[in-house]
């Protein structure tokens, strides 16, 4: 049982048609799926739905896919990194639902779990709870958040072996795992490739389970936001 | 005179115990690490990390290392990594201690507004939402008035909320206010701050 | 000829596909395993891993690592470890391609009864009710009758359900039956097994 | 901020009351907190409620707290190796709460995360459904099940750092960090303590903010099922 294609074109071949829900990982410009997020311009798919945190910026990450207007709506909860989100938004070109960060991470998850509903304080009495079930437990209003369950994930690892076990790398983790559950499909597009048995069982972040497709490539990783501190003389 | 902004993270900062967990929000909150002394204080950012160090030198930035407002930061030696499911897992469930974090309105029955004025561009409310509904005690820390000088302590928030009844504390340039059953309570004064001055610049009813 | 308990578990990994993530019940269908020949697949146990291998060896018992039967187990080179939530996270969200599961009794309509009996001890159901509930595909691989000679496979079970609709294949001594709309169908025959036999020891409708 | 108790004795001082709610970790005899059940005993805590996959077999686990008759209710998806468990149950001296083993382990994540009530499918059209809120999706019924809120957690890890970060080995993971995630305080039972810094960040388990106190001991780690296989003839 092979999961690993040569490029990121191979690995989406095949899962892609417009309108479709993807979950992406990633957390600004950290931990993005860069490869994947190339193939998907490159396919031309469109009417998108992206379940991501962020959605990049003018001409990285998902920004790519915005400027190529081939995203029809996104979930997301921070999007003010980019500039031609906001001309499509408020030209209403581009559609958008925010999300808290901890409900989209959440919601992702459930998704994956099998759980189609949750009740979380997060929002209450704020415009997020409009339309939503409301319940009370001990004197607190809770709404009801759905889970997310996406056609297929995009997401990007440190690590993988030819199993699909991933390891992520210190905060690059972050929305990676939950949207990687919550897709049909996972593609899963990593620094390196190593043999099964390399890892240690006992530190595996995600298991192979949730991993059908994995590419191998470089990564330009940019940083968002370079802060430094001055060496102190010695 | 009332305080600056490093005299009101210093105040801030009085608020943590040895011990505790704590989410700094950016502007003045951030400055608060520069005060918390020899206190045994672990930061969360909340994109997945516990135990925030400085930021790096330069020429050690690492892409894969950076904190909620996508600055490149380091790790520490207490630090682990979790993915973001955990980390608001661990917010909403209560395991955060403090919130310090900035605000554009408070009211006096401790409803925030911090996320969105509308009209303007809408940046979206990151993980603002998820902390001041989970965390165990919600610090808020800003200038008591706007540019125009009007009060940012208001009877009842004008812009759309983040969070309902959710504040503890208001630590402004004015001193220290505590939001109680029937509405505010001067905790303190900044040096040369009168009481008149605080009840002056503040909307919200101080009981 | 019916098949015999080898038989009946050799036939079950007939169902097994290459690159399949699945999970044995106990009995007959742990046998399953000496059977899946070349074929990729990965065993779950659901207390917390994937990649169970045999047992081990003398003397290599490791108190730290069980299957969900408590046996001592082996990992394997695929093998990753994880919490009970996460375990069952997997199983409810559909990951697991299929179970493999023994019953005492399976309705025409794919209820299945595999946990208790009333006026007898109550042990628990265990992972059961998840696994049949979450799983894509659910395989039962039974006795077509029990030791009284009566038909296990029923129009409508009488003891507690494990869960509501949910067999997809039942694997006996006799044969193979489909749960399909209206009731189940003859897939297959043992070896010298007639349709006759096979109707005549089957309460449940087959269409 | 110490975290390290010098016995499991003092690690549970001050955190007991009679009637309180505990959350305990382990599956079957495997990572069960060995030492702070004999702690327990010894405290005399009575009328506890214990949320635990399983009871431990007579002389073994939470065996023992069955024995001095210190546990009112137990929460559980299989307690089939204990006959003092049973004689207690069918006597009526003993409450009884079943649980699938999924939900049970996503209902302590739950109330770790801060969730009172997530819905799935497991044990619809079963007992466990009985008097539960039903919710529909996509024509599938779902039961609503709520959240554990423990008063105290006690769990058994492998490795800690003095800032509580915490390392399972193997199966022994299985319930014991939702089981920590759920208590209003966690108490963890490990086999070494190691200096902050000695643990890779990327590889914690269960970070420190889940554990409130540490206790190093010698464990038994009784094996409930011995089973192995013959070495082939060389």
């Amino acid at each position: 049982m092979n999961k690993i294609y040569p490029s990121a074109d191979a690995a989406l071949d095949g899962l892609l048609s417009d309108g479709m829900l993807i979950a992406a990982g990633g957390f600004g410009l950290c931990g993005i799926p860069e490869l994947l997020i190339d193939a998907l311009v490159k396919s031309g798919v469109k009417d998108l739905t992206v379940a991501s945190n962020n959605a990049g910026v003018d001409d990285f990450g998902l920004g790519k896919l915005l400027a190529t207007r081939q995203i029809k709506k996104m979930m997301s909860s921070y999007v003010g990194e980019n500039a031609e989100f906001m001309r499509q938004y408020l030209s209403g070109e581009l559609e958008l639902e925010f999300n808290p960060q901890g409900t989209l991470a959440e919601r992702m998850r459930a998704g994956g779990c099998g759980i189609p509903g949750f009740y979380t304080k997060t929002g209450v009495g704020t415009v997020i709870a409009d339309g939503k079930e409301v319940k009370n437990w001990g004197g607190q209003d809770y709404i009801l958040e759905e889970g997310i369950f996406a056609d297929i994930s995009v997401v990007k690892a440190w690590k993988a072996d030819d199993t699909g076990n991933l390891i992520f790398r210190k905060t690059a983790r972050n929305f990676n795992p939950p949207a990687a559950m919550c897709g049909k499909v996972c593609i899963a597009e990593v620094e390196e490739i190593v043999p099964r048995g390399s890892l240690d069982p006992d530190m595996i972040h995600l298991p192979g389970i949730y991993v059908h497709r994995l590419v191998q490539g470089e990564h330009e990783k940019r940083i968002e936001q370079r802060t430094v501190r001055k060496r102190e003389e010695a | 005179m009332p305080w600056d902004r490093n005299q009101m993270a210093a105040r801030a900062a009085d608020e943590l115990e040895d011990g505790m967990y704590v989410n700094l929000g950016i502007g003045i909150p951030t400055l608060v690490a520069n005060y918390v002394g020899d206190k045994d204080i672990t930061l969360q950012s909340e994109n997945g990390m516990l135990g925030m160090g400085p930021f790096p030198f330069e020429g050690e930035e690492d892409p894969d290392l950076i904190n909620a407002g996508k600055q490149t930061i380091t790790e520490l030696s207490r630090t682990s990594y979790f993915d973001s499911a955990q980390s608001f897992g661990m917010i909403r469930g209560g395991k955060i201690a403090a919130a310090i974090l900035g605000a554009m309105e408070v009211a006096e029955n401790g409803d925030l507004a911090n996320w969105m004025i509308p009209g303007k561009l809408v940046k979206g409310m990151g993980g603002a939402m998820d902390l001041v509904a989970g965390v165990g005690r919600v610090i808020v820390v800003m200038d008591h008035t706007n540019k125009h000088g009007d009060s940012k302590v208001l009877t009842e928030c004008t812009l759309p909320l983040t969070g309902k009844g959710v504040v503890d504390r208001i630590i402004t340039n004015l001193g220290v206010l505590d939001v109680v059953e029937g509405g505010l309570k001067i905790v303190e004064l900044a040096d040369g701050v009168t009481e008149e001055e605080m009840r002056s610049s503040t909307l919200g009813n101080i009981v």
